[in-house]
């Protein structure tokens, strides 16, 4: 096992600091409506993450130079309020926010049909207001819930989670200390339907085996995360 | 885009109710919205609260750093309140630097709680002229309805009365909690057709004139006072929503008393 | 009295540290015309304050989004010049600066006739050039003689003007010594001809009846700075 | 301006040629541009690499700053990646601060070279606690013809294998060439015509849909991911990709070991 | 907006006057407006200085703060000049980020005052290695009919000579006056109608082509030269200028002598 | 001599530290189409100075109140890259490159014929890769040549040269020591038909017979680079 410490995230019968098995999500739930002067919102918890997508649009893109002649474009903001984690954040947008404001857009451009709404605009703003690990995951998902209670369109949902490794275990959706302590992260986005995806980071180390058993543990736990997904929508508020 | 028709029309409907002595929701002049108050909601911050009148949602959050007291006053901390409107708030809040709306907004619940001397900065201080506490008060708006300036001075007093001082984590002796000795409140009241109203939605906002919002502490001393947008008014009508401010701010202050166990 | 140390700011005949009486403003002269290549301009010298207002327009409004279909906006801008306090002033807008500036154009706007102009735009600057205490009513103050001189057409003058309270004792137009030391501090705009209000701030503390002696020597000042704007106005340079 | 016509006309046609398997240039799916990599070319640098592929240029410079470790982390120096792309390497490259996408440029190749650990932060300590070495990586690109990735990917291994910590110039010791214990190397695959191809040029940029990024160090481990822009792809297309990789990868390492002539 | 037509029929009407050898305010090619300087105008600024030429107006103050010395210079403190053409000054001056025309103007200005050496910087130092004085110079446009520069270059010089350092405030000896060893004088030369003229006005400078500035110290020593805006000029066209400045900047060097009281 | 410690720039034999003569320039050379994906280019190497030029255009201009209905704007920057110099520099826009860019924009206007491209804009983006002393100077230099490169018709090319003084003596063509160690540095543009200037800029201390030294040095410097620039055209890439 890594040299981190006297920490031991997993003991001798595969079970992790917070009781979990190898291959088991965190406990989790969404609820929708959760913005009520937004066209669509959602809030997931999701272990320590509390995240809010909230969704306004389609509505005239402007200024006019964002403007797509033959679809909608969709403004995705990722931002961590200040008093999301243990140290205070600045309020302002950095490198890592825009970077993960940028594949979020792509990710759910995959799936809304754009080309529904040509010369429109699409926002999505997502509040990290209380941030564990894999905050972009939740990001990602409750964002896909919102865009379905707001009615856009889409081809499917996209489910996303990060699998990793510890202490050269591979384990399934890291929690905080996990996501410290660890060597890799693997964060994917998944169409529940197909199997398909349309997001992928990953960094650390992960050797070709341990790449493979990473991919299948978020593959596992996409479904189990689609199940709440699908219940949060038929339970709605509206 | 940003030449709006319908205030227009909206202002004419409000002007209409306004002679019937009606509002559009059907409350009274100075009838507010249902609130609710929720603290210690949000697990990484010090203090919490959370606040919801109508459809208007807000967060405020405390956290704690270490700093250096500034050498002409090297017993005390600091206290910073920041408020940000991202655009998750509403349709009409846009990204990029904070407006003129939002620096005002941040900066008149800032002098609500700052000048009622609530926070007694002398009580920060952890070595003189080296280490000291400062407090920063997050205000964080979700959705907004209306009367963002009443929802954030009620959640920044419940928030520092809910907060505690995280002292085992900076190795600087034991977690207490922060003393807040007062409890100011902040009533906001706006001229919608012709007079002013309590506690306006997000319509009547856009189809009214000026607004002036009122921050009184204990024993009704004035803390801070705002007028805010174009428009005239009378001294009489300014001592008819003082008057008013008087009897509401006293509610409010049972409500918070009441949410953080005091 | 207050705790601030030794400082006396008012002796037992009621008479402060500048020989003022309690009631009393400080001395004062505007002159019109100082900026030769503006509209519209005057000068206030109050105290030490020494406070520039420039006005140019109406012009047309610039990028269009800022452009009202049935008014002309009030573009303005309140500004400390670098030397203008003991200690020097980074140039470059703040957040004291940006609401100052958006409450004097909400003053201004609510006397001036903008809807003889839409579309159109008319730009108020106001410069410190020397600070004491009440800079802000000295800009509201010069900028409704500047908007005058420029010849835009306007219900009645704004008058502004700040009282306060020192040691417990409220007292009219604080000084700089009085600011400093002051327990607090009334602003007020006032239309001269029907005492009514165009701009108002406090902060501090005031008992209610405090609050009512302030406001009561506030509407008493304001007779006085009106005579000296209205004798500007006539000696004026054009 | 920014609704460009022609790349629908542009897609269609690569589109077109894809079906019979070809690309515009004439290259197999896999086959890579023409590499050019020349190495201390830079007088005023520690270090310093020029990439050519094809029409793609880039220089990567390589600076060393005395740093004060952070205090939890007292033994360890830090390395800092930035890449710029200026108006200079192309017509559709603005002024401006940075972009969208030279952001994800900078932070994708800063992973790729990060994660790797091919720069041990423990070796830059001069005085524990007090000084370290902070190893600072430009990116520059001159000229942009596509694939900007992997041409920064090349130049910024090989500057880092070029470069000398400059002690005599801050009375720090002795100069000594910089550790660099491993040979991340990046290969990106853009989808063109319904199929992933590798190194892609400007015209099949302008004309496809989504990439991915693959970061391999030694024994075919995966350090850094990213798939950018829209689109959907197979766990089987990313394990064709992924394959490819790593014999691409295996290749260029030798190259990089030739040109620093280790 | 900011395709004036009328500097065409400008240009044509001043280049016209030219022809007759005339300028459009009747003065002659090398006459100047009238010049005003007054000193100590400014009472919260350690030196200060009203310059009018004309319907320009400009204003200088003179502050002071305590720096620390640079490692490489422990004996000296710091000169700084800072320039801002706020919208106050005319029509054409927008709000916003320092454009390039007033950067050139502060630095231009900055250059002549500096590098005639007329402060001399290790008359600055409190204790070596540890504290000294730094200059500040802010220059403040408050009416601009012409030519900011040689209005701007005569109010810094004259700030400069007003000045005290504020040594008692900042508890570190007595207040003394700065001392200033040099009178560097700046004349400005705009092409109009063909030929360079002294001293522009604002319509002048609208209808003109390129302008040259030269600063000038004690013995006719050149300090700093600039030529701005578009446009060719000869060796003997210079030649004629420098003459010229020779003579101005001895003129106004007195008035400066006279201002200060020396 | 100048008081600058033990440095001796000039030996007895009026031979500089490089081994030139006190009016010889460093050894130069510039090649056309560096930049693959410019409309032209020019890099040249000058004693140690790196720097490569790169022109596009003319293009439509936009945003459109950069528009000119007669003529062309030429849009310039200069930019120091950060490895370029013994310390790093940080990227970013700065007040030096800013007055560069501008000077060296108006410097070029004067003989691009700007006339014959109403309403576009050409964009010359200077890089300066490697620094010693006179980056401006051969900025211009090799911009002009880039014009030159991608066909822009002009009166003539720009030859930007410094000559300076140290310790008291007259040099041309500064090098970084002398830059370092030296009282003035006078840089000029120059049209080498004509000899008639376009640019002009100059800090420090010379005597009025200094300055003529100095001035003289450039021209005939000027004639020298000249050379290298048609050389580089003839031969160039195309």
């Amino acid at each position: 096992m890594g040299g981190y410490g006297d920490v031991q995230c997993i003991d001798e019968n595969g079970i992790r600091l917070d009781g979990r098995k190898i291959d088991e999500v965190r406990p989790m739930s969404i609820e929708v409506g959760v913005v009520p002067v937004a066209d669509g919102s959602a809030r997931m918890k999701w272990g320590l993450n509390d995240v809010i997508a909230a969704v306004y649009g389609p509505m005239e893109a402007h200024p006019r130079k964002i403007q797509r002649q033959d679809r909608a474009v969709l403004d995705v903001r990722y931002n961590m309020a200040p008093f999301s984690t243990t140290d205070r954040i600045r309020p302002g947008f950095n490198r890592r926010s825009r970077e993960i404001s940028k594949v979020t857009a792509e990710a759910l451009e995959s799936v809304v049909l754009t080309e529904l709404y040509p010369r429109s605009k699409i926002r999505v703003e997502i509040e990290i207001i209380c941030a564990e690990a894999g905050t972009r995951c939740a990001g990602i998902t409750a964002a896909s819930v919102a865009l379905a209670h707001a009615g856009i369109p889409m081809t499917d949902l996209v489910v996303s989670v990060a699998s990793g490794k510890v202490h050269d275990v591979v384990v399934c959706d890291l929690n905080k200390e996990e996501d410290n302590y660890g060597e890799a992260d693997l964060p994917m986005g998944i169409l529940p339907n197909t199997g398909e995806l349309v997001f992928l980071q990953m960094d650390g180390d992960l050797s070709p085996q341990q790449f493979q058993e990473a991919w299948d543990y978020n593959m596992g736990a996409a479904k189990v995360i689609h199940e709440v997904m699908v219940e949060a929508l038929k339970g709605g508020d509206e | 885009m940003s030449i709006p028709l319908v205030p227009k029309l909206l202002r004419a409907h409000l002007a209409d109710l306004a002679k019937e002595g009606k509002r559009h929701d059907g409350r009274g002049r100075f009838e507010g919205r249902k609130v609710e108050l929720e603290v210690d909601c949000l697990p990484r911050a010090e203090g919490s609260a959370r606040v919801r009148m109508g459809d208007t949602i807000v967060f405020a959050g405390v956290k704690f750093q270490i700093m250096t007291p500034y050498p002409d006053r090297p017993n005390q901390g600091g206290l910073m309140c920041s408020a940000e409107v991202r655009p998750v708030a509403g349709r009409g809040w846009e990204p990029g630097p904070p407006s003129p709306e939002s620096i005002e907004l941040g900066r008149v619940v800032d002098r609500g709680i700052r000048e009622s001397g609530c926070i007694n900065t002398e009580d920060l201080c952890i070595i003189p002229g080296e280490k000291a506490w400062q407090v920063i008060l997050d205000l964080f708006a979700l959705s907004d309805d209306g009367n963002l300036f009443d929802a954030f001075g009620l959640a920044a007093i419940a928030a520092l009365k809910n907060a505690t001082i995280p002292a085992e984590r900076f190795e600087a002796g034991e977690d207490r909690p922060l003393e807040v000795s007062k409890t100011p409140i902040m009533c906001s009241y706006h001229k919608v057709g012709g007079r002013f109203v309590y506690d306006t939605d997000k319509k009547e906002e856009l189809g009214g004139d000026e607004r002036i919002h009122i921050t009184l502490g204990d024993d009704d001393h004035v803390h801070s006072l705002q007028k805010g947008l174009k428009g005239i008014f009378t001294a009489a009508e300014f001592a008819e929503i003082m008057s008013e401010a008087r009897s509401r701010c006293s509610e409010l202050r049972d409500l918070i008393d009441q949410a953080v166990g005091k």
